[in-house]
């Protein structure tokens, strides 16, 4: 047993160091990417220019947002429960790096393809629910608590039809690990094969589940202020934000992953596709927070039982049936 | 109405002083001198009758205080002037908070600005004033504050509200535009109790009007209402033409008009898009900022500022407008229409913001005389109540318009009578530029020192938010004696504690985001 | 204030490298966050200089954060009243430094019309209670003047100018 | 052996994980300047101080949602293992025990629907 860990480590170690440095400048050029995208979205939507004067067309607005946070005082509030306070931005993070080991960005741009990614992937984003949640307690914040209360219901709420409806897919792969899953859609992507609902309600459910309008109650800023960070400053707001983003990103790539045919596409070289397909998707999100009015709590949690789940239970049955019949 | 009114007094509440005035001086029908063993009985009365209290307020004669209530009717009009003397020393009178739900309001605020007590009144801590203010403001002369109210004064004490869970919506808070605070006991997402404290923006109005003269009291008005600028000026002004019976020029009535309606628009187009920032979506609130820029850019050309107009004069204008704001007011008119279609598809044809809005807040027909609401709140349930047709003003009575009503009172009926009360506006501006005479913009010969006759008058008009009341009090000198503001948000919000209870927080944030508020309107 | 104003205890960081420094500064002259946050008529004008005419968002000011712990700047645009002055000043204090305060309109800065002889509610001069940076008088100011306001705290975080001030032709 | 792999880097991305959220803060710490008022550390509540703490009994209408997705989240985890063998056996016998599985699952949606558990009215007394 130790001899093969041992092993392991010394012949996995450059791969996984290659990775790792891979990964974290991915996650953060990409938040940076999607804060400068965001406001200039917002700004273009909202007939205004956005971000222009920092940088050309604004470029190093994001990387003066971060250098700024940096150089910003760290408060806690005296009266939060300090474990609790300190571990949500660390908690917040972890689902984030880890479920970029199983993408693939391309036919051996992956980190490691496990047997099993998708759950990986699903597994630990249950923790940013556990971060929200001891962020809005750990706040000892009225708006805080409740954002986070809220999170948690609406998280656990769309947590269903989000696998209720990435489950067909496997059902047709037979299959955990996302390079299979693309590697099968060689013969048609999967959206146009059957799963065009599935992915509508893949799409809806992660939108809820990154917490993005038309489901941003969490931190519904007409009515409780900041929601479950209203109470953190400087650094530590900022990696929610960070958080935020990155996971927005996920949830792009995995519907490209599982609808849209992940890296495959003519001409270009796989990764480009495979970031076209998801920054779209990003897009999407982008210009739903720019144009929807915010859901009331019961539409939200009644919209996910009553109309997505039952959906999603039929689409199971149907591709079942068409599976078998 | 008013003869009818007449008899039945005389009939039933006997030994009641009743004496009939001229509208046109005073601007209302019938004067009751009442006395404190009568006054609920002549409250009930009218409460019977379905008439609306309009305003309480109070007057300081030195020798004894007044109490003043308006009686008016929705259906037709008719204004009561119902007085009541106070003793000056120790002052105290029954309360009518029981009849007329939006008076524990007015008599809260009497109690703080002149320390009358109202027995039996079931909270009478402090609404406007801050913790250490130690004299009643308005009296004429320096009264310090009573060992009693001393102890009212800090209207909430956390030990009170320990088994609750309470949150502060404001003074710092998105929803609140601005620094209304509401204290909102929850239930988990549910509202248990709502209750507002006002006057974190209390800026000494009225006291400052009776420091000034009529004149120097000019650019008070519009900081009321930042965003009516122009109604408030046109209330102000108005009321002192009519207590002086200066008449104006036609032009300048036309003129009036027009920029009133310009001013009406942008304050609602503001409030379409803070409204649909209330339920999240931040973009419709630019669409409308941008439009309104067009009405400031026009309304600027001619007033000299972007927010706060002074622009109507005593008599008349500040100035004449030309070719080149007419040219833009047509353009400007074209343009919005072309507007109102965008603005359906991206809020009224929204799924989302339907189902948030529709049957939520529902405000019953019967309930708006207790609170005296106003303008579309009142509209909303139906009730085509609108000063400029009951008690036209400026040139209203010449054009033509309808009165737009909702259905139920809910905030999507809020939402569309006033998407529709913009395109009314529309109609009367473009209706006034095609009558717009020619001739002199200022009546000939207006003293610089205005000193109205003594006496009193009450007069009223639309504001954007609903009916604003002015009561002015002469004593022959240049400074009016005591100038009281009757604001339409005040009796708007007092519904807010009924409309919020039992609600999802989100949908009494929708709901108070319905009302249009302006805060320093209320807390004046 | 009887309750007593505010004090402040501040402190430098902890380390301290010259060129590191200036690159933040340079950053938190570009990225300042003000705090949603609205007194009187010129909060109106505020929003106007965030809406697309004016697009504060230019200048990267344009985050509007509803708490100040996450705010860089506090914009008093109002009147100041006696009640409302403890809460500008908690406000204040809860934001994390290094901070800033803009004054925008006369209220602001001195009280405006509201001062008379007998005035018994309003703080004359935010800068009573809270230092404040910038001074944009007007009543309200444009929101030119908010942006003129926004290039001025720039230049007061990095010492230099973003745009040369433009030639008077009056 | 490849299991362990696996793990490993999981191991490794979760440890950099927490150490890329820890030293940001510490610069955090170390550069920033600091300055302490009087109500700083106070908890934030639109500028007034709050009554009471937030860590009181508080009422979760939502608490039957709750109920109902771990039931439901379970179940569908037993979905999983069903789809990673459904195309492999040729029967069509597993048709028919997926459509009885998840219509019981259907039915317990019905069933909460038809108590009323969707439903939120305005409370009033």
């Amino acid at each position: 047993m130790m001899n093969e860990i041992i092993q392991i480590v010394g012949k996995e170690t450059v791969r996984v160091v290659i990775g790792l440095i891979g990964v974290l400048i991915l996650v953060v050029v990409n938040a940076l990417m999607l804060t400068w995208l965001e406001r200039k979205i917002s700004g273009h939507i909202q007939r205004r220019i956005g971000p222009k004067e920092v940088g050309p067309f604004g470029l190093i607005q994001p990387i003066a947002d971060g250098l700024k946070l940096l150089g910003k005082e760290i408060l806690t509030p005296s009266n939060v429960d300090k474990p609790l306070y300190f571990l949500a931005p660390v908690l917040i993070f972890i689902p984030v790096l880890v479920s970029f080991i199983v993408i693939p960005f391309d036919v051996c741009l992956q980190v490691k393809d496990i047997n099993v990614g998708i759950l990986v992937i699903l597994a630990f984003s249950s923790l940013s629910v556990l971060s929200i949640l001891l962020a809005g307690w750990g706040s000892n914040n009225k708006y805080s608590l409740i954002g986070a209360l809220r999170s948690v219901a609406q998280n656990i709420a769309y947590e269903i039809p989000l696998l209720l409806s990435i489950l067909p897919v496997i059902f047709m792969t037979n299959s955990l690990s996302l390079k299979d899953i693309v590697e099968v859609q060689r013969e048609g992507w999967f959206i146009w094969k059957w799963q065009f609902f599935a992915f509508l309600i893949y799409f809806i459910a992660g939108v809820a589940e990154t917490n993005r309008t038309p489901f941003d109650l969490p931190e519904a800023e007409s009515e409780l202020v900041a929601g479950f960070h209203t109470e953190y400053s400087g650094m530590r707001f900022a990696l929610f934000f960070l958080a935020e983003y990155t996971n927005i990103m996920i949830i792009s790539a995995v519907a490209t992953v599982f609808f849209l045919g992940g890296y495959l596409g003519p001409f270009l070289p796989g990764f480009v596709w495979f970031f076209i397909k998801t920054y779209l998707l990003v897009a999407v999100i982008m210009w739903f927070r720019w144009t929807f009015p915010r859901v009331r709590f019961d539409q939200l949690l009644n919209f996910s039982w009553k109309i997505l789940i039952p959906a999603a239970f039929i689409n199971l049955i149907v591709t079942g049936g068409l599976l078998k019949l | 109405m008013v003869k009818t009114v007449f008899d039945d007094i005389k009939n039933t509440l006997k030994g009641v002083e009743i004496s009939e005035t001229s509208y046109d001086e005073r601007g209302y029908h019938l004067a009751i001198e009442s006395q404190k063993a009568n006054i609920i009985n002549i409250v009930e009365f009218f409460d019977g009758k379905g008439f609306y209290l309009e305003d309480l307020c109070c007057v300081d004669y030195k020798d004894y205080l007044e109490l003043v209530y308006f009686f008016n009717n929705h259906k037709e009009l008719c204004r009561v002037k119902v007085a009541l003397k106070v003793e000056s020393d120790k002052p105290a009178a029954p309360t009518i908070s029981r009849i007329y739900t939006i008076a524990n309001w007015y008599e809260r605020e009497i109690h703080e600005f002149f320390g009358v007590y109202f027995e039996n009144h079931t909270n009478l801590t402090y609404l406007f004033l801050h913790d250490e203010i130690d004299c009643y403001p308005l009296r004429k002369d320096r009264v310090p504050v009573t060992e009693d109210d001393r102890r009212l004064l800090n209207s909430f004490k956390p030990e009170e509200y320990e088994d609750g869970f309470f949150i502060n919506l404001g003074p710092q808070h998105p929803s609140t535009h601005g620094v209304l605070r509401v204290v909102v006991k929850m239930d988990g997402e549910y509202i248990v109790s709502a209750e507002p404290v006002l006057g974190y923006l209390h800026r000494m109005h009225e006291k400052m009007a009776e420091n000034r003269s009529y004149l120097q009291f000019l650019p008070n008005p519009p900081r009321m209402d930042y965003l009516g600028a122009l109604n408030y000026n046109l209330g102000h002004v108005t009321t002192v033409e009519k207590l002086c019976s200066i008449t104006v020029p036609e032009r300048a009535q036309y003129i009036r008009t027009i920029t009133a309606e310009l001013n009406r628009i942008s304050s609602h187009l503001l409030w379409v898009g803070a409204f649909v920032a209330d339920l999240g979506g931040l973009t419709p609130f630019l669409y409308t900022f941008q439009d309104r820029e067009h009405i400031l850019d026009i309304l600027e050309g001619i007033a000299g500022s972007r927010l706060t107009y002074c622009y109507f004069r005593f008599g008349g204008l500040y100035n004449d407008v030309d070719d080149a704001f007419i040219d833009a007011t047509k353009q400007f008119i074209k343009h919005l229409r072309g507007r109102f279609g965008m603005y359906e598809k991206l809020v009224t044809k929204n799924v989302i913001f339907i189902n948030r809005v529709k049957g939520i807040g529902i405000l019953e027909q019967d309930k708006v005389p207790k609170y005296g609401c106003s303008g579309p709140v009142i509209r909303s349930t139906g009730i085509p109540f609108d000063i400029r047709k009951t008690e036209p003003y400026a040139a209203y009575d010449r054009i033509g318009f309808e009165i737009p009503t909702g259905t139920i009172g809910d905030n999507l009926d809020r939402y569309m009578i006033r998407i529709r009360e913009m395109e009314i506006s529309l109609n009367i501006i473009e209706e006034a530029i095609e009558k717009l005479p020619s001739g002199p913009f200022k009546a000939e010969k207006v003293p610089k020192k205005l000193k109205p006759p003594k006496g009193d008058i009450y007069h009223t008009v639309e504001s954007p938010r609903g009916e604003l009341g002015v009561y002015i009090v002469s004593d022959e000198t240049d400074t009016p004696y005591r100038m009281r503001w009757r604001v339409p948000s005040y009796s708007n919000l007092m519904t807010f504690p009924y409309l919020a209870k039992g609600e999802l927080i989100s949908d009494a944030i929708a709901t108070l985001g319905s009302y249009d508020l302006v805060i320093p309107e209320i807390d004046r | 204030m009887g309750k007593g104003g505010f004090y402040l205890e501040t402190k430098g960081p902890i380390i301290k490298f010259a060129i590191a420094e200036k690159f933040i500064n340079l950053a938190r002259a570009n990225s300042i966050w003000p705090m949603t946050f609205g007194l009187a008529c010129c909060a109106i004008e505020m929003m106007a200089a965030a809406m697309a005419r004016f697009d504060i968002a230019r200048f990267g000011a344009e985050v509007f954060r509803p708490s100040p712990r996450q705010a860089d700047l506090m914009i008093i645009n109002g009147t100041v009243t006696k009640k409302m002055a403890p809460t500008i000043v908690t406000l204040f204090e809860q934001m994390p430094s290094p901070k800033w305060v803009i004054a925008m309109g006369n209220c602001a800065i001195s009280g405006g019309p509201f001062v008379f002889e007998g005035q018994y509610n309003i703080i004359e001069g935010i800068d009573k209670l809270i230092p404040v940076d910038v001074y944009v008088p007007g009543c309200p100011p444009r929101p030119e003047g908010l942006l003129e306001a926004l290039m001025k705290l720039e230049e007061k975080i990095t010492g230099t100018r973003r745009f040369p001030i433009p030639e008077q032709k009056w | 052996m490849n299991t362990i792999t696996e793990f490993y880097y999981v191991l490794v991305f979760l440890i950099v994980a927490v150490l890329f959220t820890i030293v940001p803060v510490v610069i955090s710490y170390l550069i920033a300047p600091r300055t302490i008022g009087k109500k700083t550390f106070a908890t934030y509540e639109c500028g007034i101080e709050p009554f009471g703490s937030a860590w009181i009994r508080f009422s979760v209408v939502y608490y039957v949602y709750a109920l109902i997705f771990i039931a439901f989240d379970v179940d569908i985890l037993y979905l999983f293992p069903i789809a990673l063998s459904y195309t492999r056996g040729g029967n069509v016998c597993e048709f028919y025990s997926l459509l009885i599985f998840v219509g019981i699952l259907a039915f317990a949606i019905i069933y909460a629907w038809g108590k009323g558990v969707f439903t939120w009215k305005r409370r009033v007394q």
